[in-house]
Order: structure tokens, then C-alpha cells, then sequence
């Protein structure tokens, strides 16, 4: 099969196609803000960009980020402030979705950033959480990013930085978490979403090339699938002009 | 006041330090090097998000305590030097006290503005709550939800770069902050490093720009580029090249001594370090000029 | 979007409303008249200060409920419809939610950034625990000693008056902001009085003077003098014998309705109040030219 | 016997004298201001000055000021930000000194701008505390300027908006708060210390021309004098050369 588009285009795709019109975003870097990019180049004109480090935009910055403090990200922004005005949206209650990734995610979209191993004696001590506990206990919803594989997407998270759905079920809800927790999982390779009563992930969509074999097979936990499951929607011309029109130097082509 | 002195009047070992706030961007690595070059020992380092910067300190042995949401290198992903500190004891166990950047944030607030804590919802559900033991769960009083109090965290010491400052330190700064407002108000002791010094009224002709008034201020330096590699708005772009280097040679403990050597022990200061880098650096001075729509003032 | 409409389609019976929160500069006078004007009835009126503001809102029988730190004119002391209302329950009795300048300041906080509550201690000993009850005398956890609580605040919609806005409510606002950000931010709803109506251009060129964001806000009125007799920086000065007058006349009930008459309810609109200011309203604008220094945004 | 300066003159100058170099003050309208620019002229060239609006200053305004909010406080401040920033510095126990007025002080300098009478039923409603009690609570120390009058200066006070020493002794260490209370009232007759461990006020001063008598007279106490009851010291020349240029129309010479 061909497929005018690379696995990371699809994502970037899927992931924009997570933001609706009007809505605030916690966009982070990289993928996720080529994502925002796209969304407001298609079909969510008025959504607003949120940056942890005291940055709302409406439009994205022009040209590449290393970080979201860097000049291009602050030029025009719609507000350059204090990192507890824009984070004090979140915990407000005024921010609609959240993109995070992480080293490693459970079943129940829990997310660990902070350490693989012992927490008293860390096989591999991560950089940390940065914002994400915050966007993950407030957002109206949550979207993780991560590459699929074994040791990525594990039962259960050595470390629960930003929560999910904790043990599952009403498990998030008890905790007092305001926020409604992760919507969806999108790796390299499908489509993850929480479904029944248990919040556990579950196959949505796979992309399209892959089989749900392979899907499984990189899966840490007994992966099992929504009753309609399907293959994930390819980019439309609209949606791949627009990356496009984003990506010039053909950054995620490959 | 040199940086050299304002560092060894005002920074003892054991101090909690503050070296930016304002999460990667005014980052003073001119006062990390300085730290390194005199030595200081068992410092807690209090940031957000200072990017390299903590990844050195640690590296150099001058650090016990970390304590913030995030050390790494944000071109790069890990910090090697955080990483062996905390895997391996190299060159010495660091405790780590975990906090979000809101959570800190907060600690922050309640710290400059007198509040003994701050009830919080936003670390709910996160093991954060467990390895930070100072944060409490409890009960809010008035509807029985659960609830998360983080408390004050006053540093000793708080080292900001600004956009310009007069010679008593009353600081202009623009473009994102993070937390530069609430950290600096939080600590013992604020020390500027003014990317330039302007006359008086400059800064008084806009002091709704002012983040950090002059009487609330230890010592101020001037120090050009005292931000590089991170960015200053309207002054300096980020030297992204540099980050991925450090990233490059500090994978063993050799290669961070021999870059802490070259690019910090060896230079006698930040002069010696900007001619050090040279035209590298000259390439990153932001030339253009893309001026605010002036604020008018005027009583009558 | 004209203020009338803004007030009918955005303010119901019975609302929490923030009429500025800047203390006494940049009182949203526009929107108290035309608050009056449309009948409004029930209202909470909800500021640290609002010089007359409130107290005309009392005299024309929009209020019920009062809470705050201060209701008065700050030229003249008293505001004669507070105390008829508080000591004779005329026009009709109010209910006082008393706080401080701090402890508003607070509630406002943590209504704006998601906390259930702040504790503090400024407000210990004060009476003020006993007359409103919403605050909790309670235990700091961590030491024992005695804190109160501040419950959140969230006003139902905010008035506030800037400088310069665009089309979508992007704000720049400078001098002195009291709790604007904070109420504002608490508010479900805000309401832009914007002295100029500029091209977006000029508010982008400066984010950091950016104090509200247009995603924020639900109507934005291009209103000039609409904080008149308040003084707004750089635009407009004080009418200070217009808050002598007003303290004059409005010293029995039949002298509150007269006035109420004349500069209130006997005009149509602001436009028709700055007709009937005429000479008196240009003597206050701002002529001179007092300019900040440009910041620089430029990135290359 | 003649002076030449007026009552309210010599009040400021007392009250100028409270103010120490390099010390942060909340300063308020009329007579403290006055003061503060009195002070910074002579002995407290480094004092501070703060404004509740959100207003630092070093040189006094420039002109007569109706609020705090007025242009001229703002025009070359040290900073103009929010309530939030300034009060901060006092809630955070940075703040050395306060002046504030009221309808009634007690004994133990506890202060009254609320409610006379009963609190649902108030014979008068007063404007209400402002930031008074947060002042009161934290600052260092207080400075209460007031008329010498008998329903003024009150055995207890129907309603403590900003507190003092409470009922006395160690009642305000009881209740919490930070600060030292207040140091002196400034009246148009005399200068009242807190004294003893009850922290009961004293007559510390006469000012020239007053009586012992006549001060008791006008106080709702049974006012003592400390051992060491003195005259107000009068305005200097120095001091008075001060308050002239500042006070250019004369406003405090009747």
C-alpha cells in the first residue's frame, strides 16, 4: 500500500483533529503544536494556543521552536504574562484539552515522566513532570502522544505523574480529580480510547498498514478493542495541504 | 557589583538558590558558571524549569537538593548529569523534591505573598503527592473534596536576568515571566544581572513594566548575554547548537569535566566566556527593532 | 457591540457584578448608569472600592447585596445612599459581606485560578470574621497557629475599562490594575469599555501589556470617558468637583433622585452624558504626551 | 504662646518622624502623605512608599492628589502593578510601617471605620476597612493619626475593623498576628504610646499649648501617663523648610 503521507503526518492529522473550534489548548512542542497548526488552518479557525511558560497565541509562531519561550513563540502572541496566569486557566477549569507524552502509559492512561524503577533507587530517573499533572488532573480532556511499543505502554506505570484513570473506574472521580481524564492514546501505530465502566484503553482505530496482530504484540498490557473497531480515517488533501503549508522544510515527512 | 562579588556576598553553601524562573528563556547561566567557579556546596536549586543550567551545577559537585518539575535539556531530553546523580550517587546523591509547575508555582505565591499554603486540585491523583512530603492531602472545610496543600517555599537567594535595569536595580523585563515575579518576591535576596543598565528614567517612564522594583533588590550586575545559551526577548536568540553540544559531551562524567573546564573553570569570568564564544555569539544578537506601541503617561 | 446591548444580553436580576477593580481609577461609570438605566434589580455588587459606584447603585434601588472593603466617595467620605441603606434599609435593606483590600484581593485569586479557598493571616483579629461568614477561622496544619480562610469568589460578570482594545477585546492597560486581573479572570463573563478601539497591530505589538486577552472576554464597548468623573492614566483626569457635587446633592433621598434624573436616567445613553459634560468633560482629557520606552520584540 | 506652624503641621511632623531610612511605608492620602514627603526630605531619603491601588513610590507625587489612583501618583513611579504585588509585601511581613485613621480608636489601639452601634442594626454605617486591618495585622508597626476627641479616642470600640492589642496583654500574640501592632496615636492634641504589658495606651506628649487636663477631658478613658510625660518636641527649621516646599498653597497652615 502507498500512502503519499508519513506515519508522523498521520499523527499530526489525528491529533489536529482533536481540537475543535473555540477551544483553549495546553499545545506543548513539536508534534502537538504542528497539530494546533493544522487545526487552525482547517477546520478550528478560532482556537487559542496555551504555553506553560506565560504564552497564549492565537496564530502559531512563525518558523521552528525549541522552546516555547523562544522570540518567534512570543512576537504577536495574544498575551505574554506569568506562567500562573496561563497554567491558572487549567486549574480554573477554562482549558478544553491538553496534549502530554510521556515514557510510559498504562491501561487506564495513567503517565509516568518521572522515574522507571524505584523511586528510591531509579533504574532511570526521567526529567520530570513539568505541567502535565496539572493538565492531566484539569483539562476537560487529555491527549497522550507516544510511540507504541511494549515498554511504553505498560499494565501499569512504575510512577504516576499525571493521572488518568488511576486504578480504573470511579478511581479518578474519588480522587477529586476535576478534569474528565485521557480521551485518547495516539501512537505510531493506532488508535487507543477509554471505553466501559473501567476507563481501560482500548483499539479505536489502527492506522492504516498495520494489523492488529502487530498492534497487540507492542502492547504491555492484554489489549483488547472497541466493538467497532476500524481503521484510523486517512489525511484529507485539506488537512495535508495545511501541514503542509506548516512543515516546508518537510520536517515530519520522513 | 560584579557578579563574582555579588555571588560570594550573598551565596553561602547550603543556600536554595534560584537561578530564573522564567522556564527557558532569561536563564542566568553567567550566575551558574560563577556558582561552579567559586565552589559553592550543597546549594538546593528551586526552578520550574531551568533547563542545562541545574544539569551543571549538579555536574560540578555543588548541589544536594533539586527541587522543581523538571531537570533536563529541553534541545536534548535527559540531563546526564541529574541522571547519574539520582541513578548512581555520581558525583553525589541529590535529594529530589517533585513538584508540577502550577504546584510550584503556588509554593512560590504563598511564599512571596505571606500565605503559609495554597489548597490545590491540579496534583490530585499524582504520585507527586507521595514522593513530595511536604505537600498534604486533606479535606476542603467547606464542601469535604479532597484537596492538596502545598506550602511556602522561600529561597534564599533569587538571580534573574533582565531586559535592562537602572543602577538601582528597578528592572524592566517583557515577554513570557513563569514565575520570575513569585520567585524573586519569595526570596531573602534578589540579585539582577541587567543584559543592559539604562539611565533612571527609562524605567520610570513605564513603571507598569517594572516585574522587579530597585527596593526590593541585593545587587545588581551588568551582564550582557548573561542569559546565552537560553534566549532573552528583544536581545538574544537561543544558541540551540550549544545546547545539543553540551548534550553531546557530557554523556560520561569525563566529558562534563572536560566541558566544565573549557567553558566555565577555565575562564575567569562571563567577559572571558562571551570572547571565548565570539562571532558564535555576535550571531545570535538580535539586530532588528519591532518597538511596543508607546503607553502615554502624561497628567494633563 | 453598543453598552446597552452588552448590559441586556450579558447582566440579569440577581447577578454578581464587578463594576472595576482597579480601586479608584478606571470605574466603569458608563456601565453603573446604564445598569440604572435598565433596571436592574438585585444586584451583588462586588469590589475592594469602587468610589461612588456603588453608592449610586444603592440609591437606585439595583441593589441588595454588598461585597466588599470600602463603599464611599473618596472625595467626600460618606456615600449617603450606603448609610440610608445600611441604617434605614432605604431604598430597601443591604446585606454587607465585608472583607479587606488583601482578603478581597484573595477570594478574587482564588476564584480566577481554580482554589477552593487562600488561607491568610492578615485579616486575624479583625471583627471582619465574625460579620462575614464565609471566612473560617481554622489550624495551619503545618504549625498549629491560627489561619483564616477565604473562600473562592466568582462573580457573574465583570465590567472593566482599558485604555485600548481591538475588535476582540485584546486589552492594554497600564498605571495601576488592583484586582483587575483577578476579578476579571474570576468573572464568567467580562465586559470591555475600551477608551480607544485600536487596530489589533498595536495590541500585538506589546503581549506583556496585554492585562485581559480577548479569548477572555464576551463584549467589548468602545466607550470614551466612560470611567468619567474617574481618572484613567494617559487618557483622562479626575472630576473631582463632580464627586463634590454628587456628595452635595445627594445628601437626602428627593436630592439622590434629582441627580439620579439629571445625569442618569434623563440621558439615553453615555454619548448624551458627554454631550450634557461638554467643556467640562474636554478640560479633563489628556493632551500631553508622556511615552514609555519601546520594549523590543524583535527576533532576529 | 505662639508658633509658627499649625496644629495639623506639627501632627505631620510627628507623624514624619516615625518613618526611619529605607524603610517600606503604607502611606494613604492627606496628612501621611504629606508626611512621607517630609520625611523622605529630611531623615528618610531612602524610604519607600506604598499605595494600596498597586502604586511604589521613592519621590513623592508631584501636585495634590485626590486618590491614590490619580495620574500624578503614577507618572515616574517605582512600579504601578496590582493589589495583589503590593499588599503582597505587607502580607509577606516586608512592610516596616502603616498609617491609617479611623472613626474610633480604643484603648488598646484597636480601630473602628465599620459599624457604630449594633452591626445589624448600625447607628452609623461607615465606609468599611479598605486595606486597614491587613495593614494593622502585618505591618511592623502602625501609626494611627485621629482627632482628640472623646467619641473618637473610646473605651472599646463597637466593632474592631483593623486590630490592635484586642482586650490587651498578649491577646493580639494569641490571635495570630504577625506584626508589632500599633506604636503611637498622633492626635491634634497629644501623642499616645502603648505602655506596660497590657499594651494600654498612655499619654507619651503633650503637644505645646495643651493641657493634661484638657486631653484626659477629650478621651473616653481613663487615660495614664507614662513616668516620663513630656512636651511634643516641635517642628524643626529644617523640618518645616521641608513641609513648606511641599506644601506649597499652604493647604495644613490653618
Amino acid at each position: 500500500m502507498t500512502h503519499d503521507y508519513s506515519t508522523q503526518e498521520l499523527m499530526i492529522i489525528a491529533a489536529a483533529r482533536q481540537i475543535a473550534d473555540g477551544e483553549r489548548i495546553f499545545v506543548g512542542m513539536r508534534l502537538p503544536i504542528t497539530a494546533y497548526g493544522v487545526a487552525r488552518l482547517t477546520h478550528a479557525p478560532n482556537a487559542v494556543g496555551l504555553f506553560e511558560s506565560g504564552v497564549a497565541r492565537y496564530e502559531p509562531a512563525d518558523g521552528m521552536l525549541y522552546t516555547m519561550c523562544d522570540g518567534p513563540n512570543q512576537l504577536g502572541a495574544a498575551w505574554t504574562t506569568g506562567l500562573i496566569q496561563i497554567m491558572g486557566l487549567l486549574s480554573g477549569g477554562r482549558v478544553h484539552a491538553g496534549f502530554i507524552g510521556g515514557a510510559e502509559v498504562d491501561k487506564f492512561g495513567n503517565i509516568n515522566t518521572s522515574y522507571i524503577g524505584d523511586i528510591d533507587d531509579p533504574k532511570v530517573k526521567l526529567p520530570g513532570s513539568g505541567g502535565a499533572p496539572d493538565i492531566a488532573a484539569m483539562a476537560e480532556r487529555l491527549v497522550i502522544i507516544i510511540n507504541h511499543q511494549k515498554h511504553r505502554l505498560v499494565e501499569k506505570v512504575d510512577f504516576v505523574t499525571s493521572p488518568g484513570f488511576l486504578d480504573g473506574g470511579d478511581a479518578r472521580k474519588k480522587a477529586g480529580l476535576p478534569g474528565g481524564g485521557p480521551a485518547v492514546i495516539i501512537t505510531d501505530r493506532a488508535i487507543l480510547k477509554p471505553h466501559g465502566p473501567e476507563h481501560e484503553f482500548h483499539l479505536a482505530s489502527i492506522h492504516p498498514g498495520h494489523t492488529v496482530d502487530e498492534v497487540m504484540a507492542n502492547t504491555g498490557w492484554d489489549l483488547k478493542s472497541i466493538p467497532d473497531l476500524g481503521v484510523t480515517p486517512e489525511p484529507t488533501k485539506v488537512e495535508m495541504d495545511a501541514l503542509h503549508h506548516i512543515d516546508k522544510d518537510g520536517f515530519w515527512r520522513s | 557589583m560584579s557578579l563574582a562579588e555579588a555571588v560570594s556576598t550573598h551565596v553561602q553553601d547550603g543556600c536554595k538558590i534560584v537561578l530564573g524562573a522564567a522556564l527557558e528563556n532569561a536563564v542566568p547561566f553567567a550566575a551558574t558558571h560563577e556558582l561552579i567557579r567559586q565552589g559553592r556546596r550543597e546549594l538546593n536549586m528551586i526552578a520550574p524549569i531551568s533547563d542545562i543550567s541545574t544539569d551543571m551545577l549538579i555536574g560540578a559537585g555543588c548541589v544536594t537538593e533539586v527541587t522543581g518539575a523538571w531537570v533536563g535539556n529541553v534541545s536534548g531530553g535527559m540531563g546526564h548529569n541529574f541522571r547519574r546523580a539520582a541513578e548512581k550517587g555520581l558525583p553525589h546523591p541529590i535529594k529530589i523534591n517533585d513538584y508540577s509547575n502550577f504546584t510550584i508555582g503556588m509554593a512560590f505565591f504563598a511564599g512571596a505573598y505571606g500565605l503559609p499554603y495554597v489548597p490545590v486540585k491540579t496534583i490530585l491523583g499524582s504520585d507527586i503527592m507521595k514522593s513530595n512530603q511536604s505537600i498534604k492531602l486533606t479535606e476542603d472545610p467547606y464542601t469535604g473534596e479532597p484537596v492538596a496543600l502545598i506550602p511556602a517555599l522561600k529561597p534564599d537567594v533569587a538571580f534573574l536576568v533582565v531586559q535592562r535595569a537602572d543602577k538601582a536595580g528597578n528592572s524592566h523585563i517583557w515577554g513570557s515571566t513563569g514565575l520570575t515575579q513569585e520567585a524573586s518576591i519569595a526570596a531573602n535576596k534578589i540579585i539582577v544581572l541587567a543584559d543592559e543598565i539604562v539611565e533612571p528614567e527609562v524605567i520610570a517612564s513605564d513603571p507598569s513594566r517594572v516585574l522587579i522594583p530597585g527596593f526590593g533588590v541585593d545587587a545588581v550586575c551588568h551582564v550582557p548575554a548573561g542569559c546565552h545559551p537560553a534566549p532573552l526577548i528583544g536581545k538574544w536568540q537561543r544558541d540551540n547548537a550549544f545546547f545539543h553540544h553540551y548534550h553531546k559531551e557530557t554523556r560520561v562524567p569525563d566529558g562534563f569535566d572536560r566541558w566544565c573546564d573549557e567553558w566555565v573553570r577555565d575562564l575567569a569570568d562571563h567577559d572571558a566566556y562571551r570572547a571565548k564564544l565570539g562571532g558564535e555569539l555576535e550571531d545570535l544578537r538580535i539586530l532588528g527593532d519591532v518597538p511596543s506601541a508607546p503607553a502615554n503617561y502624561a497628567t494633563e
